[in-house]
């Protein structure tokens, strides 16, 4: 980066005067702002949607529909890294003491996912947030040199990526199909409906997690562990 | 009750998923879900046409809590192109990459993009545009790559780059938009919008971010190596279809959210970079060495005229004149994707056939494919704007309104870039006519010629026609 | 609306736009993959910092969930979108650049904009 | 039912679907192609047939579509379009005939017959086009379907001449489309009304009708290759016979000549373009066009070539008829759309007829070609002397009411270039009859492949001009018989002047 083009001095400031603008404008929209954006309305409906936890309420029904779709966003982009190639040589086996330890993070990450995926309708946490435990128990294998991050097969690793997605649009589509409207949950149903989604996507969203990071399509041999 | 603005995001995302389980039935599956999905998207267009615009909260809790659907005529129309056009390609795509592991790959991220497309035409929702957004830079992205080539993987990271930073941009428009009015539906916003820094910040971070995933030049540069490096159906797909869903959502923003917001000069930037983009893509398509570079950067130049259109409706009187305007800007959507579609899933057919798409070495292959040699002259015919194509009756709207409006100026652009394309195509047709020996049949592999002929047919003799047809559909609905 | 909570607010989404421009200013000005990618994430990031910005109502009331649930979801997505970046830089690290076979494609492509 | 608003589109379709369905055929099916060429070219002649019976008793025939408010595709007859019309059935008939005989071996014949066929339906429509935005749609098409024609033969000269043609069409075609287009936002919808529709426009507008004039002008004066925009014509003398035949007799050259008609008369109106001093620089162009077209005529040794330029001089005969105001001059200009077209016609065949039967291609090696082919050397001679305007003639006619209509409008200088041009006629055609007839042949022709045992050639080849040669004489010994050509054009000059 050579300091002596002008670009170099060009762009900072051009940057620092739209920066200007953009605060400009962030703060009259602050300060013109009156109600309460949409956060007393959505507290206040939160006891109908079937989760106390408000964040939860809003990701699986207010706006389940964005979270269904950005579940399919995750499942583009392993899709998408499975085309470019193999995956990548696996690492070297851990010496034993790191492998014990591996024995003992591993299922601890998987339950403290179960714990996050349970306690998301009351409290922070849900399917994101185990998913990604899990996704990173999966990371965890992988370093510690198995190759398939404990991974099943294509096969099977195909099922469980897309199950979530699969669980949430055919969970839509029925109670349309019943009449309610898609993603419409029953307020009766909801807080079942939501746990049952969660679960899937909790699944689906660690297993993607894992094979993402091994950043290559899956060995077609299936090659169980422990 | 059956709700096809569900349907037409649902059913395409089912498909994608079960084509990701079960990959050795991806052709079967894959082909009933688009068969399935095209047929919800006319029932939706023609539901439209005959009078009703159509909105559905999803989740039943209704704007500002919930996210709706909604699709008037504008995104009926669009719906109906994308679906006929997505078909056409699929079943191209069943003979392009047979049973081969190409199939496997292509077919799940296809369905996605699919989703994502009427995801994006039918939503009513700002942040769920970004959603949308996304799902169809990513599997644009990762479809381009499909071809496995260096160049191919360059050229489609580059543009899900470039694609990125276009969305974030929109997203913090959002931020901002939501900042100061606190709802993310899209007419709720419009409906409060006033003039401001927040609205004048959001109008440039959003059409800013868009513009870049619509390649309007001079940000153009990630289009032509990443649609000409692409597998034919998908260059079809992101030429004809991806970059038209985010030309229609400036579109969108600019008459729906920031109308009066935008002003006659910020349209008359918009209006003037599409006059560098129909001149500087023109050019360069006619410097082409490649058959399908020739197509990308004629998209390119494509695309420029979308943007003419904008300072006439921006400065056009409400009514009559405006929807002439809107309805012969519709029409040169649709015209051209139908007719890039064809034209890049025949450049297909002639790569295959002899390996290459240079156009100086085509000589034989040309004469030796009729169907395709056709699907690219009537493709052509469109590109050009010559009659009866949908290009020639746009043309005729916008260089008549250009002269009423005394913005003359793009009526010279538009004719400079008729000649132009006139100039490239006939180089590729002139190809045709050669000593080489006559061909036996008009057909050889009709699984993947006769949907481009059909594409290319569309757009030459049909779209053009059916004007009146698309102007009730325009003016119906919300 | 109290002091306190504009304050905060605006200290925290005036950092969040901060971060969007270095984002921005970083995607323009650096060549390599990873620094663009970088680059991208911290313009995400100030993104994120904006709507929690906004989502905050003071100490004793409840955040706006509807930024919160956004943050969660965009993050989502940008992990998608960098996991398949990174995927793309991997595949292009894998081999080296092949001069040989299709000089003049290549050549055309790019033509107008490797800087970007 | 009423079949009436249908019967326009009808016509136009009954060469387009056939045409259509010909590109899907293989190579070798050779019957079925004949057939389906044949059997539009004769409905359309019953369709036709009809339509000139309605119109001569007042029937009104129109077919309509709305794109937009304002934006309408209008075909309807009137008497002018359908004596382009008839004169483009009847000559596709024959023109088909001998293309099937012309093309009986070479390579690419379903690509050939289809856009021949395409090319008369655009000829059709812009004969039968209610309104300016109509005619352009068709006369694009046209540009569309000759261009592969002329390209047909493959090699790099009609590489070249096909984009020659191509370049002058379609910078022509944007020219015509702008003025077309202006002309609409000034006035609104155009449709081709007797007498013109501008008159009664605002004065203030005169000044823009004049630059619009120029920009129509230009558009079909490259089609109508009116000097100096007829560079293309002799680049595409490349085609084969028949496509050259179709393009100066029937479609290219005759629908320049026929919009700028369609102009003067029935957008401008006759009277109007006087007052605004346009049809003096018309007259000028044509008669700078006549005569430069002769004299280039003249030292030209390809035979095909020195029809072409004969083409650039003959047709712009009927632009003189129209730059020179009063009714007689208006009869000379419209019947020589017809008589231009059937003897052209005839000379093109006998060009073709000499070539493939026995190689000659010039002047120079066509001494004694009467002894060997005498039928086709005969028709030749007729059409020549047309051509010069000697009776009994069709072309005579044409030169008669053109100076007589001059005379009348006192513009005498008209009649001074008509006798120069008639002069040079005879120097350049003259001289062919001449080695033709009274030369002795050689004793080897160039090449001499047996096309029939009986005749001078094939019978497809031979039959077309005999029949056109036959039809320029009956129609200038017939003139004054009713629904002959001149009486058809007198029938439009007197709905044109209001009489």
């Amino acid at each position: 980066m050579s300091s002596s083009n002008p670009q170099a001095l060009l762009i900072p400031l051009l940057l620092a005067a739209i920066g200007a603008l953009l605060f400009w404008a962030f703060w009259s929209g602050l300060t013109g702002h009156e109600g309460e954006r949409l956060a007393a309305l959505a507290l206040e409906r939160v006891p109908e949607s079937g989760a106390s936890n408000p964040v939860t309420s809003v990701l699986l029904n207010f706006r389940a529909y964005d979270t269904l779709l950005e579940l399919a966003v995750l499942l583009a982009a392993l899709l998408g890294i499975w085309s470019l190639g193999p995956a990548a040589a696996p690492y070297q086996r851990a010496s034993l003491l790191l492998d014990s330890l591996v024995g003992w993070v591993v299922p601890m990450l998987i339950i403290a996912g179960g714990y996050l995926l349970w306690i998301g309708g009351q409290a922070p946490g849900g399917a994101f947030q185990a998913g990604a435990l899990l996704g990173a128990a999966g990371v965890t294998l992988a370093l510690s040199g198995r190759p398939n991050a404990g991974l099943p097969g294509e096969a099977w690793l195909r099922v469980l990526a897309a199950l979530g997605t699969l669980v949430f649009a055919l969970i839509g589509l029925t109670l349309m199909g019943v009449g309610l409207g898609f993603l419409t949950y029953p307020p009766a149903l909801a807080k079942a409906l939501i746990l049952t989604i969660e679960t899937g996507a909790t699944l689906s969203i660690g297993a993607t997690l894992a094979a993402a990071f091994l950043g290559g399509r899956p060995r077609a041999k299936r090659n169980a562990e422990p | 009750m059956l709700d096809p603005l569900a349907l037409a995001v649902a059913l395409p995302l089912l498909g994608a998923l079960l084509v990701t389980m079960l990959p050795g039935w991806s052709r079967t599956l894959g082909m009933l879900t688009a068969l399935a999905t095209t047929g919800v998207a006319l029932w939706l267009t023609v539901t439209v046409w005959s009078g009703e615009g159509l909105r559905s909260d999803l989740g039943g809790w209704g704007v500002p809590l919930g996210i709706g659907l909604r699709a008037d005529g504008l995104a009926a129309a669009l719906v109906a192109m994308a679906n006929l056009v997505a078909l056409a390609i699929s079943i191209n795509a069943t003979g392009y990459f047979g049973a081969a592991e190409s199939s496997r790959k292509f077919w799940p991220l296809w369905l996605l993009l699919w989703t994502a497309l009427n995801g994006l035409f039918l939503a009513a929702d700002l942040f769920n545009l970004y959603v949308m957004l996304e799902l169809l830079g990513l599997s644009a992205a990762a479809l381009g790559a499909l071809t496995g080539t260096r160049e191919a993987a360059e050229a489609n990271l580059r543009y899900l780059l470039v694609g990125l930073l276009g969305s974030m941009t929109y997203l913090l428009g959002v931020a901002l938009l939501y900042t100061a009015y606190g709802v993310l539906d899209l007419e709720l916003v419009a409906e409060a919008l006033t003039p401001g820094p927040v609205a004048w910040s959001a109008l440039a971070l959003m059409i800013g971010g868009l513009l870049l995933k619509s390649a309007l030049f001079p940000l153009h540069f990630w289009l032509p190596p990443a649609h000409a490096n692409a597998p034919a159906p998908v260059s079809a797909a992101l030429s004809a279809l991806v970059v038209k869903a985010a030309v229609y959502l400036v579109l969108r923003l600019w008459l729906d959210l920031f109308d009066g917001i935008a002003t006659l000069p910020a349209a008359m930037l918009l209006g003037l970079l599409g006059a560098g983009a129909v001149l500087w893509g023109s050019w360069r398509a006619l410097r082409a060495e490649r058959l399908k570079l020739l197509a990308a950067y004629s998209t390119v130049a494509q695309i420029g005229y979308l943007f003419l259109f904008l300072p006439l409706l921006t400065a056009a009187p409400d009514g009559d004149t405006r929807e002439r305007l809107l309805t012969a800007l519709v029409l040169l959507a649709l015209t051209h994707g139908f007719a890039k579609a064809g034209f890049f899933l025949a450049a297909g057919l002639v790569q295959k056939s002899t390996g290459h798409d240079r156009i100086r070495e085509l000589g034989g292959a040309a004469q030796s494919l009729p169907a395709a040699t056709f699907t690219i002259g009537l493709a052509g015919v469109a590109l050009i704007g010559l009659p009866p194509s949908g290009t020639f009756f746009a043309k005729w709207v916008l260089v008549g309104q250009a002269i009423a409006l005394g913005q003359w100026w793009w009526a010279l652009v538009a004719m400079a870039g008729t000649l132009l394309a006139a100039a490239y195509v006939f180089r590729v047709l002139a190809r045709a006519f050669n000593r080489e020996p006559t061909p036996k049949c008009f057909l050889t592999d009709p699984r993947t010629e006769i949907p481009a002929l059909l594409l290319a047919a569309l757009s030459a003799l049909a779209v053009g026609l059916a004007a009146q047809p698309i102007a009730v559909l325009l003016g119906a609905g919300v | 609306m109290s002091h306190e909570i504009l304050l905060t607010q605006l200290l925290y989404g005036g950092a969040g736009i901060l971060f969007f421009l270095l984002g921005v200013w970083s995607f323009i000005s650096h060549e390599p993959l990873w620094r663009k990618l970088i680059a991208l994430n911290i313009m995400g990031a100030g993104v994120f910092h904006v709507l929690v910005a906004v989502a905050y109502r003071g100490l004793d009331a409840p955040p706006d969930p509807v930024p919160h649930a956004l943050v969660l979801t965009g993050i989502v997505v940008a992990v998608s979108a960098t996991a398949l970046a990174l995927a793309f830089g991997r595949r292009l690290d894998r081999e080296a650049p092949e001069h040989t076979s299709d000089a003049h494609g290549g050549v055309d492509d790019r033509e107008d904009g490797t800087h970007a | 039912m009423n079949l009436d608003p249908y019967l326009p589109l009808a016509i136009v379709l009954s060469s387009a679907l056939p045409g259509v369905l010909i590109f899907l055929l293989g190579e070798d099916s050779y019957r079925l192609r004949t057939a389906l060429n044949m059997f539009g070219a004769l409905l359309k002649i019953v369709l036709v047939g009809w339509m000139i019976w309605g119109v001569f008793h007042g029937h009104v025939y129109e077919s309509r579509l709305t794109l937009m408010p304002g934006l309408e595709l209008v075909l309807s007859a009137d008497a002018l379009s359908v004596l382009f019309v008839a004169l483009s059935t009847v000559l596709w008939l024959v023109t088909t005939i001998y293309a099937i005989g012309y093309l009986e071996h070479s390579p690419n014949r379903s690509r050939f017959f289809g856009f021949f066929s395409l090319c008369v339906s655009a000829t059709v429509g812009i004969a039968l086009a209610g309104n300016l935005m109509t005619f352009v749609v068709f006369y694009e098409i046209l540009t569309l379907a000759t261009y592969p024609l002329v390209a047909h033969r493959g090699t790099p000269d009609a590489d070249h001449g096909a984009k020659v043609y191509l370049a002058y069409t379609m910078s022509g075609g944007v020219l015509l489309f702008v003025g077309a287009v202006w002309l609409q936002t000034l006035v609104g919808q155009l449709a081709f009304t007797q007498g013109g529709l501008l008159g009664a426009a605002p004065e203030a507008l005169h000044g823009q009708f004049i630059v619009i004039f120029f920009l129509l002008l230009a558009g079909l004066g490259v089609k109508a290759a009116l000097v100096p925009l007829h560079g293309w014509l002799p680049q595409a003398m490349i085609a084969p016979a028949p496509v050259s035949a179709l393009l100066h007799a029937v479609a290219v050259v005759k629908a320049g000549a026929f919009g700028i008609v369609r102009v003067v008369y029935d957008v401008y109106g006759v009277e109007f373009a006087h007052d605004l001093g346009l049809l003096t620089v018309l007259g000028v162009l044509a008669a700078t066009t006549i005569i430069y077209g002769s004299i280039k005529a003249l030292s030209q040794d390809g035979l095909k070539k020195r029809l072409a330029y004969s083409t650039v001089s003959q047709v712009s005969y009927i632009a003189l008829g129209a730059s020179v105001l009063g009714p007689i001059a208006t009869i000379g200009g419209l019947v020589h759309l017809v008589h231009q077209g059937i003897m052209k016609i005839t000379l093109f065949f006998c060009a073709g007829n000499y070539a493939e039967t026995l190689g000659v291609h010039r002047v120079s090696e066509m001494n004694g070609v009467g002894r060997r082919m005498p039928w086709t050397t005969l028709a030749f001679t007729v059409g020549a002397l047309g051509m010069i305007g000697i009776p009994p003639v069709a072309g005579f006619v044409t030169k008669w009411y053109l100076g007589l209509g001059a005379a009348s409008a006192g513009a005498y200088w008209v009649i001074g270039v008509l006798l120069v041009s008639s002069l040079l006629n005879a120097a350049y055609f003259l001289p062919i009859l001449y080695r033709a007839w009274f030369r002795p042949p050689p004793e080897h022709w160039p090449k001499e492949p047996v096309l029939s045992k009986r005749l001078e050639t094939a019978p497809s080849l031979l039959w077309p001009p005999v029949v056109t040669a036959l039809l320029a004489v009956i129609a200038g010994l017939l003139a004054a018989a009713p629904f002959s050509p001149l009486e058809w054009a007198t029938l439009i000059a007197e709905r044109e002047y209001g009489r």
